[in-house]
């Protein structure tokens, strides 16, 4: 029941990385307080080789729990991932040329480099750990190589990420990764934390890259704009599952799901004239995970909400050319 | 982007602003400057003055030119027993704090990453930092016999836990960074993690721990040997207060009480307001 | 004129010392904001906008904040003139803050009750008994629901909306004058965030209150601002009417900026970049801040530092631009 | 009177009041089991010996009258006063001495089971008369039982199951000048006087030892007028001090026992005379005396029958000398080089922790280095009882009977024969001296004795300690009692104190 | 309530490992503990019997549930050395450590406030180096020679104080309070003394730490006066850090209070520890360990508890 591809390429291939029913539950420590946070709950997403996927979704939705187990850095409760058909998990943890073809960039370039390392001691990591490269001038050559990759001088691999400005920061992270040749890059929100001068000059880095490296993308965002900017297709979260999901032309232009729909009308649209456009404004917070409430978990903040939409759960199935979980999905014809 | 290249080169590495910051602090200098001459008087000793021993005619006498810190009932010179008292007195200090440090680094350490042992471990510390210390090693001093290196070991054996604590905790807060998840997902194993990632991480705040955990095994020497349970084949501060207190002189003769008394006060002053400094220099929000 | 504006600033200078340096953070701000108008302060971060907020909030009394005014006036009375107690009065009923981050705004350790109704008793001397029953009728008037009942809460037992309105309700409780949000939606998701900002809307419109808003959302300063200033590196760099901005940026800077944002409706598979990023403030160049990053700079730009003028065109348009009328006349053309 | 005022010490002392300080707490108010110095205090108040002594160490009557023994030295008879009265109102009689020993006899514990071995049987033949069978002649077994046996009430003690596990807390009967009337631990014991107690009613009304932590502090305790006397042994320096302090007077009492070196006979190269002469060369014995003891210390000239026994004294003994050389030479008749001991002594004698150093010192002159042990005492205790040293130095508190004592201490498998010596010749020689009834009869074969343990350096006598007792110069009437377990704190001497002026 | 439940939990847990660990140590000490009763030259046979009589004959495994079963019951055993049980040694020396320690702590807490606030509020001025500096110096004295000193100044040389017990013995009524106040001051003095630097120095740190939260600029922007953003919004807030401290310094009062009661002869509970060292009472030695870890235990869930009173987000989940 997973999404069908729908490739810039058009074609039907085999997925690089594939998710089945991801669930993933936060339980408190033994001395914590608190209950377990349904951080995913059920989350299937296949990723083709060489297109990026978005994935849209508010605060808290689980956007990151769901990366982090798309890369193995955590171990889903229930489902499992593979990679190119093979689990992610096998007894003895991620096996290792999995964990080189599958890589991540952070949200926030300067928490996720180690400040007391060198640019050159963080872009030479994977290579160190898997053995890529010869000795240490191979070494260097390669550090430099992927910092001019992504637009850095490599002349400045010596200094320490602090002294580089957010975006040169973001573009290390990205260098890092690309250093084992990935098939697939996990992106957490990797433009978020940037200053919005700034923004356009990864979002661009990451659209070239794409393009010359056929990686495949997952790009997580919560702008909908920078994620239909870079996806092929865009899946939207809410509490912990899929509500929609398909090429991001559909799912902006003729949202099938009431959350899509709500989303897509808040957002703030840099056109003063497009000010006093007719909105839908959804009542209240989001409900917290702890709790997710019963049946369809967007009821309770839905405009169209039935009784029956508080005692059964949709799940994703296809409308029209993306797949909706709502029982009132909208069909544009 | 060569604007943002001048400019990020003036920005100074959290090193040298932490030095910058902490070469302001007068107190903390005057502290670095204390220490330093502790610790030569302390390599020195025989340099300074021989070896309190035998004994003199000149019996209590109080500071004079000829003696300093005047002379104890047996008429040994009490600065020679402060001098070579700094040495006994640094090296329990430092090899029991080393000792302390070691432990408290990999239980610490363990206890922060291997997620599985946090919650033993963090018991095991929280509980051993409950326990009234200073009882238990008056009674493992007595257990084990007077001797430098059982001081130290006894020492060690109970400043771990606040060690082990803090580097718990501060630990802690670079486990979920996403950079130690960045190494992970590049595939870094574990003890790569904890080598390259978490080990430099704690290493601020061990220097620090070193620096109090030291003047704590200072204090805890003393206190030891005051009760008699220190060395008696060497000079610590503490054996001299004792001898002082032994020999009924305290009322009288100040000046036994009094020099070591300042020595223990000036080492531990000057080690905790050097990590005192030290901290305000690197935190850099309170320097605003 | 029969009014005098609700605010009004000129030469706003702010300087820390930190590490033996001096930091100007502003450099020279004038702010203006009529009766009843809001206007949005953008720029990117660090470009002074909170700073600006807490200096004409007189919050910088720190050591090694140096602030000099030429001139503050809050409804036509002189701020400098005033006296530490006469200012903590206007602090609060005259005017109030809304502060990014709820959670971290609020006392954690007091109630709502008491840190709402502790401006009725500070500011009107009202009894604990009046002051409760007033704050929940502002709870109310926010939309907390069941406020009566929740008036002893804690600010973690709040959702981060609910916070985010509580803050709001500190901001109107005393129909102040003027409100600064400083970035009063940061923090919320996008469907929240547009109920807080309609919020905030209602308000000014029915207290008539002036609305200082700063945000570096490009978005949401063109869905509520009447009159927009942009700020760079320390200074106000371009001014306006917040419709006639957004067309026809007199500033590179804007203009760059307004250029960077990924078009919903248009997903262009390039984005124009801004190269480089933005000076430290530590360390700005001489002549205009942006010359450096700016695809029309000439010589004068690299040495003489253009002040902020009203344009020629346009009513009331203020740039601080060598070249500003040409961009206008370009964009005319 | 005796509270905290400062000035405290201008004020005149009135009867009502004595105050004592001491450092410890009591431990056991068994007299039979408690053995700690405040232990002995403080019931040494309340339960009478038989006999006391005097400054030369003879025994003076108590609750004894007269002693003697049978022609054939068998049997021994006490007689007792008949005006000696327990606090409940009986009388103290024969059987409260017999019910004493007897229990000591067979429940075998603290100081005096070792020194009645030779008791057989005791009995009442009257209520004021005891009879002690002996199984041989034991010329030392009145001395021991009259000095160390404390006479408890047959009829309180009788009801504990083992009259050594008694506690004895709490309701006391006692028979002394004074009864003790309430404990606060760890702050003071308080006592009242005795009015009709026998060999006289004690002029003070009250007694209150009052603990404190050390003697430093119980200087200043006695300077401020806290209190009247320093039930402990001054330190040497501190009495050096107080000589010049006019509102203080310093009480000179002569140790019954002494401080010594014991080598290992037993060890390699101890077991070599020569090397226990080149060791006993090798001390400084003057400069202990003068610079450690300042001078309150008396040579015992090496003889193990000291100065505070002068009916046993030897005065033909001879000190070593000290003659580091002499320790070469000999060291070098005995094939040693480089000789390297270790010595152990108890880290919280004062005393000997301050001389333990010098006799390190003396020694590495003579080329031989000696490791300092100073132990916590219950691992000084412990080493010392297993014979595990090389060098012990200590010092023995009470030797009231050198047959007794010298027996102990160094016949084959002597309980307190420390150094391990075995020699036929001494043996035999010190029994002989047990063996006879009189003193004078036991002279000869005791120095001959003391002699040999000299010559051979089987004990190594530094010193006999002059005791410093502190009072304040507002009391007198003390009567000074030799040891630091009788001073002036014997019950005599307390019920005999008065206020000066 | 899981809450309570959960620290009740972990106390009892601390309790127990006290009671483990002090347990073996104390077997393991050298010497012989019949030897400290009885005479040194004692029988073979008199030694096992006094070994029998304690208990001592047994497998150490087998004393060990023996103790905790007794534990149980409240039974600490009998004192090898004073015949008596145990609890009725330690009852009489607990009061007088609870009297030292308690006066001692709030002494501590009613100056170390006060202090830490003028320090933080005046940061980096000269009476903020005043305090710190004043806070370091005394966090850095040695208990011992603080004890010296005071006795000899105070109690000696001025003579307003006694130097040593803990009550008069002819005070009685309202005088006996008085005079046990005497006595308390210099003992309770020097533990203050090494106590309150540590207070001081986090109320400083963690107010100043405070003072620049984004509530305190709340606050300030609502024109709330000076000195309620300080003792009402900043305050409340430093104070939980505060009290965490205050729990682990149990700890070291506890350490403090050995040394100063045996300086003082003031009849604690630390006084009589240090006693039974000495008498290797093994009895009396654990008892006290186990009542002092018992102490501190209490102590910790009180200050649980105050941390729960002061911050609601405790309190209200
Ligand atoms: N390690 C963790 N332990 C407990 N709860 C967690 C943990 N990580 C995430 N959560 C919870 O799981 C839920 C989903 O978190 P997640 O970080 O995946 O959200 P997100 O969509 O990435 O949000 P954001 O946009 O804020 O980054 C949240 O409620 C969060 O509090
Ligand atoms: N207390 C302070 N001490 C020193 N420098 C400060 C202080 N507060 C702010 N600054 C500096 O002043 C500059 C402007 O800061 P400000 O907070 O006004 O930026 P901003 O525009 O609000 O940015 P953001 O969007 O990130 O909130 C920054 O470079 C900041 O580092
Ligand atoms: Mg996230
Ligand atoms: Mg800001």
């Amino acid at each position: 029941m997973a999404p069908s591809p729908d490739t810039p390429s058009g074609t039907t291939r085999e997925p690089v990385l594939k998710a089945s029913n991801l669930h993933k539950t936060y339980r408190g420590g033994l001395l914590s307080r608190g209950g377990a946070v349904r951080a995913v709950a059920g989350v299937d997403l296949d990723l083709y080789p060489g297109e990026t996927l978005g994935i849209v979704g508010e605060s808290g939705c689980g956007k990151s729990t769901l990366a982090r187990m798309l890369v193995g850095l955590e171990r889903p409760d229930q489902g499992e991932v593979t990679f190119r058909g093979r689990p992610f998990f096998s007894r003895g943890g991620v096996p290792r040329d999995i964990r080189r073809r599958v890589q991540m960039v952070f949200q926030d370039p300067l928490t996720s480099l180690n400040p007391r390392m060198t640019i050159h001691d963080i872009v030479a990591e994977p290579l160190r750990v898997h053995r890529l490269a010869g000795d240490s001038r191979a070494m260097r050559d390669r550090v430099g190589e992927l910092l001019s990759l992504v637009g850095l001088s490599p002349d400045r691999m010596n200094r320490f990420p602090h002294e580089f400005s957010g975006g040169q920061r973001q573009r290390v992270g990205i260098a890092r990764a690309l250093a084992t040749e990935p098939d697939v890059i996990v992106c957490d929100e990797p433009v978020s934390a940037l200053d919005m001068s700034v923004q356009a000059q990864v979002v661009n880095l990451f659209a070239e890259l794409q393009r010359t490296l056929g990686v495949a993308l997952v790009f997580i965002a919560h702008d909908l704009a920078v994620v239909r900017h870079v996806s092929h297709r865009v899946g939207v979260m809410y509490l912990g599952r899929l509500a929609e999901m398909g090429p991001a032309a559909e799912v902006y232009g003729a949202p099938a799901h009431p959350y899509t729909m709500a989303l897509l009308s808040a957002a703030p649209v840099p056109k003063p004239a497009l000010r006093g456009r007719s909105r839908i404004m959804l009542a209240g917070d989001p409900p917290s995970p702890v709790s997710p409430p019963p049946g369809c978990r967007f009821h309770t903040r839905c405009w169209k909400a039935t009784d029956r939409c508080a005692e059964v759960e949709p799940s994703l199935e296809a409308v029209d050319a993306h797949y909706a979980a709502c029982h009132y999905a909208e069909r544009a014809s | 982007m060569t604007a943002s290249v001048t400019a990020a080169a003036v920005e100074l590495t959290p090193r040298q602003r932490t030095w910058a910051s902490f070469r302001r602090n007068p107190l903390g200098v005057g502290s670095a400057i204390v220490l330093t001459l502790m610790a030569l008087v302390a390599l020195l000793a025989p340099l300074i003055a021989p070896f309190p021993e035998g004994y003199g005619t000149d019996t209590s006498q109080p500071p004079s030119a000829a003696h300093w810190f005047g002379t104890d009932d047996i008429g040994q010179d009490v600065f020679a027993q402060v001098v070579w008292g700094t040495r006994v007195s640094m090296a329990v200090g430092v090899s029991a704090s080393v000792l302390a440090i070691v432990i408290g680094l990999l239980i610490g350490v363990s206890a922060a990453y291997f997620r599985r042992l946090d919650t033993p471990l963090g018991v095991l510390v929280d509980l051993s930092l409950s326990l009234p210390v200073l009882p238990l090693m008056i009674l493992v001093a007595a257990l084990a016999g007077p001797s430098v290196r059982t001081l130290a070991v006894v020492i060690a054996l109970f400043s771990w836990p606040e060690v082990a604590r803090v580097v718990r905790s501060q630990a802690l807060s670079i486990v979920p960074m996403p950079f130690v998840a960045a190494a992970k997902v590049v595939g870094g194993s574990s003890l790569w993690i904890v080598r390259k990632h978490l080990l430099p991480g704690v290493v601020p705040v061990v220097g620090v721990s070193v620096v109090l955990t030291t003047s704590r095994a200072v204090l805890a020497e003393a206190g030891l040997s005051f009760l008699g349970l220190g060395d008696p084949n060497s000079w610590s501060w503490g054996t001299i207060l004792h001898k002082a207190q032994q020999s009924g002189a305290l009322a009288s003769a100040w000046w036994t009480t009094l020099f070591p008394s300042l020595a223990i006060l000036l080492l531990v002053l000057s080690t905790t307001l050097l990590s005192v400094a030290y901290n305000d220099a690197r935190n850099h929000r309170s320097d605003s | 004129m029969s009014e005098p504006p609700v605010l009004e600033i000129r030469d706003l200078r702010v300087t820390f010392t930190a590490h033996g340096r001096e930091i100007p953070a502003v450099r020279g701000v004038d702010l203006t904001i009529e009766r009843g108008q809001t206007l949005a302060l953008l720029g990117e971060s660090g470009s002074g906008k909170s700073v600006t907020a807490k200096a004409v909030m007189g919050l910088l009394d720190q050591p090694g904040a140096h602030v000099r005014f030429e001139a503050a006036r809050l409804g036509g009375r002189d701020l400098l003139a005033m006296g530490a107690d006469e200012l903590r009065s206007l602090r609060g009923s005259e005017m109030t803050l809304v502060f990014q981050d709820a959670l971290s705004a609020l006392n954690p350790v007091l109630s709502i009750g008491d840190q709402l109704g502790e401006l009725y008793r500070v500011h009107r001397g009202l009894s604990r008994k009046e002051a409760r029953a007033r704050s929940i009728e502002m709870l109310d008037l926010v939309g907390i629901p069941a406020a009566a009942r929740r008036i002893g809460d804690y600010p973690h037992q709040f959702s981060g909306g609910m916070r985010q309105r509580i803050l709001v309700a500190m901001a109107v409780a005393l129909e102040p004058d003027l409100i600064i949000a400083d970035e009063p939606t940061t923090a919320l998701d996008v469907t929240v965030q547009a109920q807080i900002l309609e919020l905030i809307d209602r308000l000014r419109r029915e207290l008539g209150t002036a609305v200082l808003l700063i945000t570096h959302d490009l978005g949401v300063a063109a869905e509520v601002s009447d009159q927009v200033a942009v700020m760079y590196a320390g200074r106000i760099v371009e001014r306006g009417e917040v419709g006639e901005l957004y067309d026809r940026p007199a500033h590179p800077y804007t203009a760059a900026l307004l250029a960077a944002i990924p078009d919903l409706d248009s997903p262009a598979s390039e984005l124009r970049a801004i190269p480089g990023a933005p000076p430290s403030p530590a360390d700005v160049p001489p002549g205009c801040s942006f010359a450096p990053r700016c695809d029309r700079a000439s010589e004068i730009c690299g040495h003489t530092r253009p002040p902020l003028t009203i344009l020629r065109t346009g009513s009331d348009r203020y740039a601080a631009c060598h070249h500003s009328e040409e961009m206008l006349d370009g964009a005319l053309t | 009177q005796s509270g905290s005022q400062a000035s405290g010490s201008q004020a005149p002392a009135s009867a009502d009041r004595l105050t004592i300080g001491t450092t410890a707490d009591v431990v056991n108010f068994n007299p039979l089991v408690g053995n700690s110095r405040t232990d002995s205090w403080v019931t040494n108040l309340m339960y009478p010996h038989l006999t006391q002594m005097d400054s030369a160490g003879k025994r003076v009557p108590y609750l004894a009258t007269e002693w003697s023994y049978s022609e054939d030295g068998k049997t021994a008879t006490v007689k007792l006063r008949d005006d000696m009265k327990w606090s409940d109102g009986k009388p103290v009689s024969a059987d409260d001495v017999v019910f004493s020993v007897t229990a000591v006899q067979k429940e075998k514990f603290g100081v005096v089971a070792g020194l009645i071995t030779a008791l057989d049987k005791a009995e009442a033949v009257s209520p004021t008369e005891v009879r002690f069978n002996l199984t041989r002649p034991d010329g030392t077994f009145l001395d021991n039982v009259g000095f160390w046996l404390p006479v408890v009430p047959k009829h309180v003690f009788e009801k504990a199951p083992s009259v050594q596990k008694f506690a004895n807390d709490a309701n006391w009967v006692s028979a002394g000048p004074f009864k003790l009337t309430k404990v606060e631990r760890g702050q003071r014991y308080i006592m009242e006087r005795v009015d009709d107690f026998g060999p006289g009613a004690p002029t003070v009304k009250e007694i209150v030892f009052r603990v404190f932590p050390d003697v430093n502090t119980e200087v200043l305790a006695l300077r401020n007028g806290e209190i009247d006397l320093i039930g402990n042994v001054l330190p040497p320096a501190t009495a050096t001090e107080l000589k010049s302090d006019p509102n203080v007077k310093l009480e000179q009492i002569p140790s019954l026992g002494w401080a010594h070196l014991q080598y290992n006979t037993k060890r390699k190269p101890l077991d070599d005379v020569r090397v226990r002469q080149a060791l006993a060369h090798a001390v400084d014995y003057e400069a202990i005396r003068n610079i450690a003891l300042k001078g309150f210390a008396k040579s015992s000239n090496s003889s193990v029958l000291t100065p505070s026994l002068p009916d046993y004294a030897d005065p033909a003994s001879k000190e070593y000398v000290f003659d580091p050389e002499l320790s070469k030479k000999l060291l070098a008749e005995a094939g040693q080089s480089n000789l390297s001991l270790s010595m152990i002594y108890d880290q919280a004698d004062p005393n000997i922790a301050r001389w333990a150093p010098m006799v390190r010192d003396s020694a590495k002159k003579a080329g031989i280095t000696i490791k300092l042990q100073g132990l916590e005492r219950n691992t000084y205790l412990d080493k010392t009882l297993k014979r595990d040293f090389d060098i012990y130095a200590g010092s023995w508190a009470v030797m009231d009977n050198p047959p007794a004592n010298l027996g102990l201490a160094f016949k084959t498998d002597g309980f307190i024969n420390y150094a391990q010596v075995s020699d036929p010749k001494l043996d035999d020689l010190i029994d002989q001296a047990q063996r006879a009834l009189t003193q004078e009869e036991a002279k000869a074969p005791i120095q001959e004795a003391a002699r040999i343990i000299r010559d051979q350096v089987y004990d190594n006598v530094l010193y006999v300690e002059t005791f410093n007792i502190a009072h304040s110069t507002k009391w007198t009437g003390f009567r000074p009692m030799p040891s630091e377990l009788l001073s002036i704190l014997n019950p005599l001497s307390l019920a005999s104190a008065k206020p000066a002026g | 309530m899981r809450f309570v439940g959960l620290r009740l939990a972990r106390g009892l847990l601390t309790l127990w490992f006290a009671v483990t660990v002090t347990f073996f140590l104390v077997r393991l000490l050298p010497g012989d503990p019949v030897l400290a009763v009885a005479d040194p030259n004692m029988t073979e046979e008199l030694r096992q019997k006094l070994l029998a009589d304690f208990g001592l004959d047994q497998p150490l495994g087998v004393q060990y549930l023996d103790y905790l079963g007794q534990l149980l019951q409240g039974n600490l055993g009998m004192s090898f050395r004073q015949s008596i049980p145990v609890t009725t040694v330690l009852m009489e020396r607990l009061p007088w450590t609870l009297i030292l320690t308690g006066s001692a702590m709030v002494v501590t807490i009613v100056l170390g406030i006060p202090l830490g606030v003028l320090a933080a509020t005046r940061a980096k001025g000269w009476l903020d180096r005043v305090i710190q500096l004043t806070g370091v110096t005394a966090q850095s004295l040695f208990v011992p020679s603080v004890g010296i000193f005071l006795m000899y100044v105070l109690g000696v040389w001025l003579g307003w104080f006694p130097i040593g017990g803990a009550v008069d013995l002819d005070a009685t009524g309202p005088a006996a309070t008085l005079s046990m106040l005497h006595h308390l001051v210099l003992p309770c003095l020097s533990l203050v003394f090494i106590q309150l630097g540590g207070y001081v120095l986090t109320m400083r740190t963690t107010l100043i730490e405070a003072l620049g939260e984004d509530y305190v600029s709340l606050a300030k922007a609502k024109g709330v006066p000076p000195g309620a953003v300080v003792w009402k919004h900043a305050l409340r807030n430093a104070l939980l850090p505060t009290t965490t401290i205050a729990g682990l310094q149990l700890g070291t009062l506890v350490g403090g209070a050995v040394l100063t009661e045996t300086i003082y002869a003031y009849p604690g509970i630390g006084r009589a520890i240090y006693e039974a060292v000495g008498q290797l009472d093994f009895p009396v030695l654990q008892g006290a360990f186990v009542l002092l870890a018992a102490a501190v235990v209490v102590a910790n869930l009180i200050t649980d508890v105050a941390y729960g009173i002061l911050d609601p987000r405790v309190r209200t989940s």
